[in-house]
């Protein structure tokens, strides 16, 4: 579905992310797992051309390398960016309006799943989506990246500040979505993001240390030691 | 050396003083020893600092003899003491401010002053039996309040009565409170004593909202643009002025006229030929040192010379300079007649 | 003051409000997505009157004239988004402000060259300068038509901005381009768009500028300009409606200082940014705008 | 110590340089850097409240206003005050201010600060771009207020023939002085508790910042050398109107501090110097040139429109002006350190 | 337990129609790790702020330190002595590290304008101590390295310690953190827990602190107060909470995943 070739990113004269290579299976989970400054954020941000890159990016059997950001999107490449990021001075109503900007005609449909879906937004739609609680946020901005019908959705650190059983709530849900598509997790609880995943690569300072089956990364010792704790 | 300000707010005027400046220049610029005289405008933003630093610019890089400049006082006031520092005479052709030639060696200049063309103003409205009006003022141009000032002065003195000052500020375009103000008053006749720009919005306001009282302004107004901007609402706009081509009866008036008609096709301003009035003057008391078998380029004998014209014919009449350095000519009465600056009177000093 | 003056008053104001709020309209609208201050506006609105000018200057019909006026304004702003402003996205805000001042010496200065500084006069078709009497009260058409005309704009625009998705993505934007960008919107056509309905804005100000005052210069931007940003900061800036509401406040309160009070008409200018001084120590964030730098803890 | 003595030697040294030039170069020359000196202490002092504290200010006019204004009064003789006001009488007041050249400066800038003082209560209620409005504001008002009160200032008319004591000497040196003041507040508590409010205000106050304090003192001083250069401008041109302080000199100065670095003085001095230097030197570009041999023909005002060509320019490539908010050795170290990690 | 440090009495905080803070009372004793947990939205930030006096309560007060310091002003606040870190990082942008740590020292400076100005010696004498103490601060977080980097370019996790380095430097006796282990790996969350443990100890602190990791919680804290819709639902051990049935209802849920 998505494979990363060579994937660098410098920020002025700091390397973020030094040549990584990456394949995604359709419908899979794949997880990027990594302690902070890794270079997970920037590896995502440089797959939908949020920043500068250098290196190959194919989706969907297309080489989007060069693509700008928003045709990417319509390409089928949804993001659910670091910090949640939803429009804070539109309503959840049309914040999921601005999801579908290219999906008019499946609008009204998509609209109702994702209340379905989501039904702690459901009484929620006129307000605004700045004074939702943090987790209201999050589904918000979920959602919101689903209303495009992405083949594909990335998320970064979508448990960032949520309270415990929201937590659990949002796994459910991506463990819900992968039956129709392919989704990249980013997560500090490394735990929890690889018993959902069916792969897992951990990022060592902008490189690929490890990567494997996440049965397997579980049980690797280098990844208890680092990134699961004791 | 010429310093004007050819960008800037007030650059209309600049740009007008340099259309007759070179007029003037191409119909003479050859002195009786065969030398030619070299010009070097330099702009200065209409900004005073610019100004000082330009006068400094044409003294050390151009070697200027004379200085000739600027339209606004203020910022003739700013060249003024540098000019006198260098002990290089300086003309101003248009800054009507009588503290620009105060006490000053080297200042000259070519037209009249403010508080005279304010008298003509009132005298010329009493004679015409006004015995009431309204001042105009413009509170951001010294121009216009110190006109303001005279013309009140004199209208009083004269046994009329001034039943209200209203104020505008240049750069202004809606003037519909002060005209409806106006309205309510009915005065004799209304003394504006601002430039075209707000003279031709102001009566064309007036006249929209039912105003006929005649206005009476100053050289400030004596611009093409007051009729194109103004219209038909301008017509019978009274004003003084050094200059009206009409009134033009000299041979050295025709010639400018005539050549100025032949570069622009369109009819002389007085800007411009106060301009080339003062350029005159200069070449005139350049040719007189030449005459005393002294440099063109002395200093002290051109400023002399300058200081002590007298009887010079130059486009907007016979210029003498007195003894503070500022000009007595006569002062010209136009009013806006279809379209056209009709020549009305001669005032004289 | 008696009855006739002050209705005379009243339309006078209403005739500097609309034309302040329509060109505040503009200015607002511009800040609402790039949070600039856009001080080029007025300039932009200066190139408008100048295209339309020289239009009739060429013996075109004044209906031809008035659109290629638009035309160019709209071509000018564009352009000054593409090259000046566009650059400059992630840059620090004070920045474009900069390249924004340099834009607006630019097009003076250029306009001045070309055209010189003197002010052009500015003729408008008759059916625009007709002038009604209701007994002593004399009432130009130009106020009837522009309060129309701003008000036909403002539901227009806040039409667009309240009830289809480009308004919204119009709205997103001003907090968050890159998001947007991942809606899979195009951020920079939707930037351009906004610049070329708020150039024809002020082109349309700009003309009825020209039409009520009928004498054009490079300059003529400027005051206004500074004018129009006062009243859309007054409203609150970055809200539409505010800008209106503050226009003809500021027009009103500008009135009514010279009419109440002849002798102070020197401070005109001054109490109209005395006011909105007053205004803004009771409610900082103008009468309808919000807190845009709310920072929560 | 070593440190210190270098300072001092450096010190010496530019004094020394200033003086000489005083004495010898034409007056041309002196008078661009007469221009230089005076727009470098007021982009400095500028620089104090807009860049490192970061509020958005748009005053200065009406500060350099105030102590052109001030300083003039004091050095006018009482008589030529009787001459020069044309409109009203002078105001009692008026007449018998009289004092000597440096004291004169004084009072300009004391006279600033107060009003910064003053001002600071509503201009420190509003943020961001509503604080600029407010500050253009006041700006506008102090010149409609000098144009309007004739018995203080002569309205329209201006003061003129204010002695002219403001020299190189003193400009020179009143600039160098500018400069090592805002350096010492930058590198002091008060200078990192002003970048702290421009970087964030909140984390600011938790900090225990007094902020308004913190604004008040950045204003007050900014003012204070507003006001002095005002004086010297006053004393320097020998003449004064209101529409001297418009806000094109408060955007002059935007662009001399942004350009050279919000938040770096010695950034604001070199893009003084550029900017200053370059309405100068771009003179050429309004006379006749012969370009590809042909004649380009007069075009008076070309130079503003390349000067605003290049402005933009500089901004588009130079994003956070020549220096960042870095101080030149700063920025040099910087740069020499980003060459040898590469 | 020793007496009460901070005591909230009553507190309530209403925005517009919304009350984030219902009648809220909790004492912290000196010399304890207190914890404050609650669903998002709950109000615990809004709490936080009532303290340090960024929102006055709308009813009710706070005691500090046998003191009533309701609506005390921010900056006030911090001179008696309670210090603060955000829920997301605020750190001063454009200064380096050890600048940032300084910005901490600023009430504890007693030169005035004058003396800065013209450098005279209380100038230098304080400089120089608050540089030393500053880097001492530095040392006990291992950040000494980072001094003159850029605050921003660091990482997540260390700029947390940043934040808290700098609340350090108030010389605060209560200090207060939002979520100080949120973005970091159970790892980095261990290596905090040490540090803070550590600075208690040698600053003599007491620490109020919210945070939605449970491990980090039930390690940390003596107390926690559980907020659900501005109001307390349990009060008492962690180890306690985690069981208390309205807890697990309101914020734990049955996905238990770490
Ligand atoms: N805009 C930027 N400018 C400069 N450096 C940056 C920028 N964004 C990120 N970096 C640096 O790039 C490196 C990688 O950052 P990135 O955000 O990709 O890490 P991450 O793995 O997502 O970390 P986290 O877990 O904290 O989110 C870090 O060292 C960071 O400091
Ligand atoms: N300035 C404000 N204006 C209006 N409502 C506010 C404001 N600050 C907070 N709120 C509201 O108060 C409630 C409590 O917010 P608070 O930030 O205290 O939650 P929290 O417990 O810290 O949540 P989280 O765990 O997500 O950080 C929320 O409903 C929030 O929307
Ligand atoms: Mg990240
Ligand atoms: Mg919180």
């Amino acid at each position: 579905m998505l494979e990363l070739k060579d994937l660098t990113v410098h920020y002025g004269v700091i390397a973020a992310v030094r040549g990584i290579d990456m394949k995604i299976e359709p419908n899979t989970i794949v997880t990027l797992i990594g302690s902070n400054g890794a270079g997970k954020t920037s590896t995502l941000n440089a797959i939908v051309n949020s920043v500068k890159k250098k290196g190959t990016v194919i989706f969907d059997g297309k080489d989007i390398s060069k693509e700008p950001t928003h045709q990417i999107v319509q390409d089928g490449l949804a993001l659910v960016p670091e910090g949640r990021r939803v429009f804070i001075n539109l309503s959840v109503d049309e914040n999921l309006r601005m999801g579908a900007f290219n999906n008019d005609e499946n609008f009204e449909r998509l609209r109702a799943e994702m209340y379905r879906l989501f039904p702690r937004l459901d009484g929620k739609k006129q307000q605004l989506a700045g004074t939702l609680s943090g987790g209201e946020q999050q589904m918000l901005a979920i959602a919101r990246a689903l209303m495009s019908e992405p083949k594909m959705l990335m998320l970064d650190e979508p448990s960032l500040g949520l309270a415990p059983k929201i937590v659990g709530e949002v796994f459910e849900i991506i463990t819900e979505l992968k039956k129709s598509i392919t989704i990249l997790l980013i997560e500090q609880n490394a735990f929890a993001a690889l018993k959902i995943a069916d792969y897992g690569y951990v990022l060592e300072n902008g490189s690929i240390a490890l990567e494997g089956e996440s049965e397997n990364l579980l049980g690797n010792d280098e990844v208890r030691k680092k990134y699961l704790g004791g | 050396g010429v310093v004007l300000p050819l960008t800037g707010p007030i650059a209309a005027f600049g740009q007008t003083s340099k259309g007759g400046l070179d007029i003037a220049y191409e119909q003479n610029h050859k002195l009786k020893n065969g030398d030619n005289v070299k010009l070097v405008v330099l702009d200065d933003r209409g900004d005073k600092v610019e100004a000082a630093t330009a006068v400094k610019r044409l003294l050390n890089k151009n070697n200027a003899t004379v200085i000739l400049g600027e339209v606004a006082s203020g910022n003739s006031m700013a060249m003024a003491p540098v000019a006198e520092k260098a002990k290089t005479p300086m003309i101003t052709h248009a800054s009507t401010n009588p503290r620009v030639t105060k006490g000053k060696k080297y200042v000259t200049r070519a037209c009249f002053i403010d508080p005279f063309q304010g008298a003509v103003m009132a005298k010329y409205a009493l004679d015409n039996g006004m015995k009431t009006a309204v001042v105009v003022t413009d509170a951001k141009q010294d121009y216009s309040v110190g006109l303001s000032k005279a013309f009140k002065k004199a209208f009083t003195a004269g046994g009329g009565k001034i039943l209200k000052t209203v104020l505008i500020n240049s750069g202004d375009k809606d003037f519909n409170a002060q005209v409806s103000t106006i309205k309510s008053q009915h005065p004799d006749i209304i003394a504006f004593t601002g430039y075209y720009p707000e003279a031709a919005l102001m009566v064309k306001q007036a006249r929209a909202m039912g105003i006929k009282t005649p206005f009476i302004g100053a050289d400030g107004v004596g611009f093409p643009e007051l009729v194109k901007i103004g219209g038909k609402a301008a017509e019978g706009f009274m004003y003084t002025d050094h200059f009206n081509e009409a009134a033009a009866s000299s041979p050295e008036a025709k010639a400018y006229v005539e050549a100025f008609h032949k570069k622009y096709n369109k009819p002389a301003d007085s800007m411009g030929a106060l301009a080339a009035d003062a350029y005159g003057m200069i070449l005139s008391a350049m040719n007189q040192c030449i005459d005393e078998g002294k440099a063109p380029t002395d200093k002290e004998c051109v400023n002399d010379k300058l200081r002590n014209t007298k009887g010079y014919k130059g486009v907007t009449g016979v210029i003498n300079i007195d003894k503070d350095g500022n000009a007595v000519k006569s002062a010209v009465i136009n009013e806006v007649k279809d379209g056209k600056f009709a020549y009305k009177t001669t005032v004289n000093p | 003051m008696d009855l006739t003056t002050f209705l005379q008053q009243l339309i006078n104001g209403a005739s500097l409000g609309s034309m302040y709020a329509l060109i505040a309209i503009g200015y607002t609208m511009v800040y609402g997505v790039l949070r600039l201050i856009n001080f080029a506006h007025g300039d932009i609105m200066m190139v408008g009157a100048f295209f339309t000018f020289m239009a009739t200057a060429a013996g075109l019909p004044f209906t031809l004239a008035v659109l290629l006026g638009i035309l160019g304004s709209v071509i000018v702003g564009v352009l000054t988004d593409k090259i000046a402003y566009k650059p400059l996205r992630e840059a620090p805000k004070i920045s474009l402000l900069i390249t924004a001042i340099g834009i607006s010496f630019f097009l003076e200065n250029l306009f001045n060259v070309i055209f010189g500084g003197v002010p052009k006069a500015f003729s408008a078709p008759d059916y625009l300068t007709k002038i009604f009497h209701l007994g002593d009260v004399y009432l130009p058409i130009t106020v009837i038509i522009i309060p129309i005309v701003t008000v036909a704009i403002l539901s227009g625009v806040l039409w667009v901005l309240y009830r289809t998705k480009y308004g919204m993505a119009i709205r997103a934007l001003a907090f968050d381009i890159p998001t947007v960008k991942l809606m899979g919107i195009d951020a920079d056509r939707i930037i351009t768009l906004v610049f070329a309905l708020g150039s024809a804005l002020a082109a349309v100000g700009g003309i009825f500028y020209a039409v009520s005052y009928p004498s054009i210069d490079p300059l003529m931007g400027v005051i206004v300009g500074l004018k129009a940003f006062a009243a859309a900061v007054l409203g609150g800036i970055g809200s539409v409606t505010g800008a209106v509401i503050g226009g003809f406040i500021l027009g009103f309160t500008e009135i009514f200082v010279v009419a109440l009070f002849p002798e102070l008409g020197g401070y005109k200018d001054a109490f109209a940014f005395f006011f909105l001084i007053l205004v803004l120590l009771f409610r900082p964030t103008g009468i309808m705008g919000e807190d845009l730098e709310r920072s929560r803890f | 110590m070593k440190n210190a003595i270098i300072k001092m030697l450096l010190i010496l040294l530019t004094l020394g340089i200033i003086s000489w030039a005083n004495q010898t170069l034409d007056s041309y020359t002196l008078s661009i850097l007469n221009n230089i000196g005076i727009f470098a202490i007021l982009a400095l002092s500028y620089n104090l409240i807009n860049g490192v504290t970061g509020q958005f200010s748009l005053e200065p006019n009406g500060f350099v206003a105030i102590g052109a204004y001030v300083t003039a009064l004091f050095l006018i003789p009482a008589a030529d005050k009787i001459d020069m006001f044309a409109l009203v009488d002078p105001a009692p007041i008026v007449l018998e201010m009289q004092a000597r050249f440096l004291p004169a400066i004084f009072a300009g800038g004391v006279a600033a600060t107060l009003v910064a003082l003053f001002l600071s209560f509503p201009v420190f209620r509003v943020r961001g771009d509503y604080l600029a409005i407010v500050t253009l504001g006041f700006g506008f008002i102090i010149r409609i207020f000098a144009l309007n009160t004739p018995a203080y200032t002569n309205g329209a008319m201006g003061l003129n023939d204010i002695p002219a004591n403001a020299n190189f000497l003193w400009i020179g040196s009143l600039a160098l002085f500018t400069l090592i003041v805002m350096l010492h507040i930058v590198y002091s508590k008060y200078g990192r508790a002003m970048k702290a409010v421009r970087d964030d205000e909140d984390a600011a106050t938790a900090m225990g910042i007094n902020t308004f304090k913190i604004k008040t003192v950045a204003f007050m001083t900014s003012a204070f050398f507003e006001g002095v250069g005002g004086g010297l401008l006053a004393s320097f041109l020998t003449t004064i109107t209101p529409d001297q302080f418009s806000f094109l000199l408060t955007f002059q100065l935007l662009i001399i501090i942004v350009l050279g670095g919000l938040g770096s003085m010695t950034g604001a001095l070199v893009a003084t110097v550029l900017v200053m230097g370059s309405m100068e030197w771009l003179r050429f570009l309004d006379e006749d040139m012969v370009l590809f041999g042909m004649h380009t023909g007069e075009h008076p005002g070309m130079r503003m429109v390349v000067f605003a060509i290049l402005l933009i320019i500089m901004m588009l490539f130079a994003r956070k002006g020549l220096f960042g908010d870095r101080e030149l050795p700063e920025f040099i170290k910087a740069k020499l350190k980003r060459k040898d990690e590469v | 337990m020793s007496a009460a440090l901070l005591e909230v009495r009553n507190v309530t905080m209403k925005f517009g129609g919304v009350t984030a803070i219902d009648n809220l009372s909790f004492k912290v004793p000196e010399g304890s790790t207190y914890g404050l947990i609650g669903p998002n939205g709950a109000g615990k930030t809004t709490i936080f702020n009532n303290i340090t006096g960024n929102y006055i309560p709308t009813e009710g007060s706070i005691i500090f330190d046998g003191e009533d310091i309701t609506g005390t002003r921010p900056n006030k606040v911090v001179a008696k002595g309670i210090a603060r870190t955000f829920q997301n990082i605020r750190l001063f942008k454009s200064m380096s590290v050890l600048q940032n740590v300084l910005i901490g020292f600023h009430d504890q400076i007693h030169y005035n304008y004058f003396e800065a100005i013209f450098r005279l010696p209380r100038y230098h004498g304080y400089e120089r101590r608050i540089k030393v103490e500053a880097m001492g601060i530095l040392e006990e977080f291992g950040l000494a390295e980072y001094a003159d980097n850029e605050a921003t370019a660091l990482s997540y996790g260390n700029q947390r310690k940043v934040e808290i380095a700098r609340a350090l430097a108030t010389k605060p006796k209560l200090l207060l953190l939002d979520e100080p282990a949120a973005g970091m790996n159970p790892i980095e969350t261990e290596d905090l827990s040490n540090i803070i443990r550590k600075i208690k100890e040698d600053y003599d602190l007491t620490v109020l602190l919210i945070e939605h990791d449970m491990k980090f919680v039930n390690a940390m804290c003596d107390t926690v107060t559980v907020l659900d819709y501005g109001e307390k639902i349990f009060e008492g051990r962690p180890a306690d909470a985690i069981v208390d049935p309205k807890v697990v209802a309101a914020y734990l849920g049955d996905f238990t995943h770490a």
